[in-house]
């Protein structure tokens, strides 16, 4: 039987910016090392509001002596996020995972490029952590590109600074880096990289990643994008988070982002 | 524990035996192997699956669930992979188990659940069949099968026409009178009940102005229809004499063994798992603990025990 | 907040006209003079005042309430006055006040209900009457009136016979088919619609093996029936030309402005009284600051504006 | 406009015996000061369970310089207790009162009795504090006759041996003062009190107060008692704390614990 669900303490909880919050939670060593791209369903112990876990994004993870550190990285979306805001260090919290598949690595690829949008570089930060700590050389191998609508929703770039070489930030009203769409920052540079050898990870908002799909044009690129959906179970028993996907006879498929992702090819997300 | 105070936990649904009151309410279990990381499927009463239909389902464009007080509304659409796939490429794993296997299933008319009902009794491995009359969600057949006596009862003959194994009515509560239900569909040979299934909700989003859900109308489970289901239960019981399975917002061992108390010869979880995929399981356990610690031997001596007659004055 | 800027709130219900749209509900704000420490009772877009009956009635014996998950059962048995103490004793009072005064009216038999309405149209200060066909406490009548479209057809026609005020049906939630009851109601000559009224629904002690309410079944309500309430309000405005009042788990101004937007023309506001007894004019101030932050210059704007095409895609 | 809902703080919340627990409450100075027998509802700020808030009388009350403080005494009864046993120092509360009507005082006469039963000692011990502050002389003129269980349920005494000269314990198993249901010990000092020159109080479980109904007889002497009821307004609204009593023709009335009680006279009350 696999013990998943666990209670943790918050060690930190703290607006990082307006509306954003990193939280710090202690766990037991149990807890598996999650894969990059891996989720949680996180609720409040012992309430009944929210009623549902909420799923977020494994931000780090650090093995203790005897427990285990992971950080969350999440923005006040709704009613959910905005009671786990509101926690103090030391409340306890459900937490169920590591849940989910998780990003296909190519070690042997020559460009890594990633394209975040706003709270998209949770999963990806983990994901460049992953890479600089399993593949050698990575870091100058690393292209990030990080966009946000303006400064006060760049998050996360302490961390990937310790670990990027390059970095570009885009703000859509230019208070802080380049002010574009973090997708025309890669277009234009798009160049650079040849398609046979570069893998892109992508996570963001879904327009991002449309405009994306567009940009990669007709899979020359190997694309893997995060997606999100609302969820109740987190295991695939609910049906409830389904995305439309391309099957393989390229019809029209419901795919669990729980189980079947939340990392799916780019090229086969259906959008709207 | 000893074994010697062990309480006997075995019920029987009419032909249908069952090691212990406690199954998974179908669609919140998926085909069983989902949650056999979490819960020894060996341990349950029995497992419900996802609704099977003729034909595989895609389901509902997202968005398909959210959360409500106290609940969850979902729209799922019933995407399933068909009645075909699930002989073939989920039934197998569960014949490992030494399991019940109960397989709900879903037409669109009368011809199409006749047509589930005779492949899954042609195989081995399943154990009842659990009728859903009562789907609110899909636009055609659905609700209409369920909320009409006289349908309900027409649906009732034509599986137990097709099938040797037990039927199970599944209510729909979006009913003026379920009691009536209950009682054509008993005289139309039913087996069991199970109820109460979902219970048609809506909810929107006042920044965008739309639905939460794509579907607009989804159905509510979860705790906040607990006395809605209680209700129903105990007014059906009064009414039939096939056993009746509780169905809604059951989360622990308290709420299980309530709606034995009313008269349910089992019970199903179904959002529970959500929140706690061991749900069943803790469930059953807490059965067990509750009846030891007050000396009840065998579980069916709790069944049926609720005293109407009104309670002292609390307090 | 500058004159100029504040939102419109005044509705019309066809005759009716009402500040605003913030109304009490029936048996949640007793007959207005206990809530009155609270409220200043002149904002408020209606009262509604406990339901009244042609003789005082003593109501269910104790116990009566029960807290549910998200929510609470009730049979208390339309505890009341009558209508000729109300008038004598209540009603003085009320009339102090420039607000819309409802008198919910309740009867065992079509006499009843006619001669109450009777009584109350022959008086100053009552606006409106409110008829109750659906509570769900007792057993004569109560439940039968409002689940047959006839029936609660006929006790339309009835009452409309004995008054000029403007009638409003209350419709309860109990029934597979709540627009039909909504359209042969409204064609009987119902000047309005309120709707819900609780769901049925009963509690149990499992130690005492008894239920927590003497009365067996109660009313469910609060935040747990909203998405019920929601999406029956949606299916009867799509269904009526008549002004529909939207009843259901509404404890804040969000959940207030979704049953506008989902058509209501205005809201009561129940159960939500008893956690927080400012909820009416909390709720009416948060209205107020939605449309200033959104520009909205009357209320009337936000009404009806659902958009049920389907939400984009979430996330 | 009434402002009778606060949130407080809670300084202090220990079991003081196993399942019961003394509550201290931080509370503005606009919080009244209690009549004896009034109560307040009590939720959890911000949580939406329990629901409905929870009728807990008020054991005490303080005015400090700029605040008040209040104390309550509590059973762990189901799950609204639970919860609220639950909570840490510094958790905030919601408390909605005074509420209800309190106990008619007569200082004129000659003895006062007291009769609790477990937690019923709460109402009672703020009338004797009261008492004592309002009217001189009055602890030697005050009988407390407290009984519970056993030893483990008898609570409240040590501020009651501060206030009355003259405490009974009784407890079903002897396992502190007197074994003897508390409604027998005083009926066996029944002639100690002329019926015309006491005033009686009591507060417990039914059957307490049913026996001494029984003990006192036909309204010789005067007993007030607080009843209880589930309620969900608080405030006389919604008829739903209702119990039987004569009304003034003798008939059957439903009256609300919370407005028109919690204080009734005893031989008003009909028990089932
Ligand atoms: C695999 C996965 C990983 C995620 N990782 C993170 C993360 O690391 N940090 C972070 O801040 N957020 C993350 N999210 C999104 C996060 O789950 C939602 O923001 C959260 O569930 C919203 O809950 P709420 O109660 O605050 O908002 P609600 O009141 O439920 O909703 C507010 C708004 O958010 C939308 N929404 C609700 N749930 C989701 C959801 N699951 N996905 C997308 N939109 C949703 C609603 O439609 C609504 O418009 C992730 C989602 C998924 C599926
Ligand atoms: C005016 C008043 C003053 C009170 N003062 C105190 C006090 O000072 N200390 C204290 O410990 N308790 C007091 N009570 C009782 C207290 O309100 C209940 O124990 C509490 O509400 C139970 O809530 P719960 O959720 O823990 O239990 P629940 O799960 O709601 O119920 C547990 C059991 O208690 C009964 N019960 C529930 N509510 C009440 C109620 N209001 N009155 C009586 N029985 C009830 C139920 O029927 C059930 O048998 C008072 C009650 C009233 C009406
Ligand atoms: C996500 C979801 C999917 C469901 N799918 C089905 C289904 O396929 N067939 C069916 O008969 N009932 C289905 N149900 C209803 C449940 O089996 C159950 O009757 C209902 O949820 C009430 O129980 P609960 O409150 O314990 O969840 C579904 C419920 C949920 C929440
Ligand atoms: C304690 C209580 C008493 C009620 N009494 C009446 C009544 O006398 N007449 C009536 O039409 N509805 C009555 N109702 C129903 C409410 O008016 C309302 O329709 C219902 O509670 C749903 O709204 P809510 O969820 O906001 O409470 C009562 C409800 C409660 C909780
Ligand atoms: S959340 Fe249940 S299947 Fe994905
Ligand atoms: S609790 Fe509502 S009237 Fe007493």
């Amino acid at each position: 039987m696999a013990k998943n669900i666990f209670i943790g303490e918050i060690l930190r909880n703290e607006e990082i910016r307006p509306n954003y919050f990193l939280m710090k939670v202690q766990l037991p060593d149990s807890f598996d090392e999650p894969r990059p791209g891996q989720f949680v369903m996180i609720r409040i112990a012992g309430l009944s509001e929210p009623f549902l876990g909420r799923p977020i994004s494994i931000y780090s993870y650090s093995l203790r002596k005897s427990f285990v550190e992971i950080e969350f990285l999440y923005r006040i979306a709704g009613k959910g996020t905005q009671i786990l805001a509101g926690l103090i260090k030391s409340s306890q919290v459900e937490v169920h995972g590591p849940l989910g598949g998780s990003y296909e690595v190519f070690p042997e690829k020559e460009n890594i490029v990633f394209i975040a949008g706003g709270i998209g570089v949770a999963p990806l930060s983990l994901l460049a952590q992953y890479l600089c700590k399993n593949v050698c050389l990575v870091p100058s191998r690393m292209n990030f590109y990080l966009g946000a609508q303006t400064a006060k929703e760049i998050v996360g770039l302490d961390k990937l600074t310790r670990l990027c070489y390059n970095i570009q930030i885009c703000t859509d009203d230019g208070s802080q880096g380049r002010k574009s769409l973090v997708t025309q920052a890669f277009a234009e540079d798009i160049k650079k990289y040849d398609p046979a050898n570069t893998a892109v990870y992508a996570c963001g908002p879904k327009g991002m990643m449309k405009a994306l799909a567009g940009i990669l044009g007709k899979g020359k690129f190997a694309c893997q994008v995060s997606l999100e959906e609302r969820m109740a179970c987190g295991t695939g028993a609910c049906m409830g988070c389904a995305v439309a996907v391309k099957d393989k006879q390229g019809d029209v498929a419901y795919k669990r982002v729980c189980s079947d992702g939340p990392v799916f090819n780019l090229a086969d997300v259906i959008w709207e | 524990m000893k074994a010697k105070t062990f309480p006997q936990m075995a019920v029987q649904l009419g032909k249908l035996s069952l090691k212990n009151p406690v199954m998974t309410a179908s669609g919140t279990f998926g085909y069983g192997e989902e949650y056999a990381d979490y819960v020894d499927l060996n341990r349950l009463g029995a497992i419900v699956v996802k609704g099977l239909s003729l034909q595989p389902r895609l389901g509902n464009p997202p968005p398909r669930i959210m959360e409500t007080a106290g609940g969850m509304l979902n729209a799922i659409g019933l995407q399933n992979i068909g009645v075909d796939a699930f002989i073939e490429e989920k039934l197998p794993y569960l014949r490992q188990y030494d399991v019940a296997v109960i397989a709900n299933i879903y037409g669109e008319s009368y011809a199409e659940y006749q047509k589930v009902a005779k492949k899954l009794s042609a195989v081995k491995g399943v154990h009842a069949l659990e009728v859903n009359v009562s789907c609110p969600n899909v636009k055609k057949g659905g609700l209409s099968f369920g909320t009409d006596p006289k349908v309900a009862a027409m649906v009732t003959r034509k599986v137990k026409e097709e099938t040797d194994l037990p039927v199970i009515i599944k209510l729909t509560p979006n009913v003026t009178d379920i009691a009536a239900v209950a009682a054509a569909v008993e005289k139309a040979g039913a087996d069991a009940l199970s109820l109460i299934n979902t219970l048609t909700g809506m909810s929107v989003d006042l920044k965008s102005r739309k639905p939460h859900l794509k579907n607009i109308t989804g159905g509510l489970s979860g705790p906040a229809i607990k006395p809605v289901a209680l209700r129903m239960v105990w007014q059906v019981v009064k009414r039939v004499a096939i056993p009746v399975i509780g169905i809604g917002g059951i989360v622990n061992a308290v709420d299980a063994l309530e709606f034995l108390m009313v008269g349910a010869k089992a019970v199903q979880v179904g959002t529970a798992n959500f929140i706690n995929p061991y749900a069943t399981t803790d469930i059953l356990e807490g059965m067990q603990n509750y009846l030891q610690d007050n000396n009840i031997k065998d579980i069916n001596k709790l069944i049926g025990t609720f005293n109407a007659g009104g309670s002292s004055c609390s307090g």
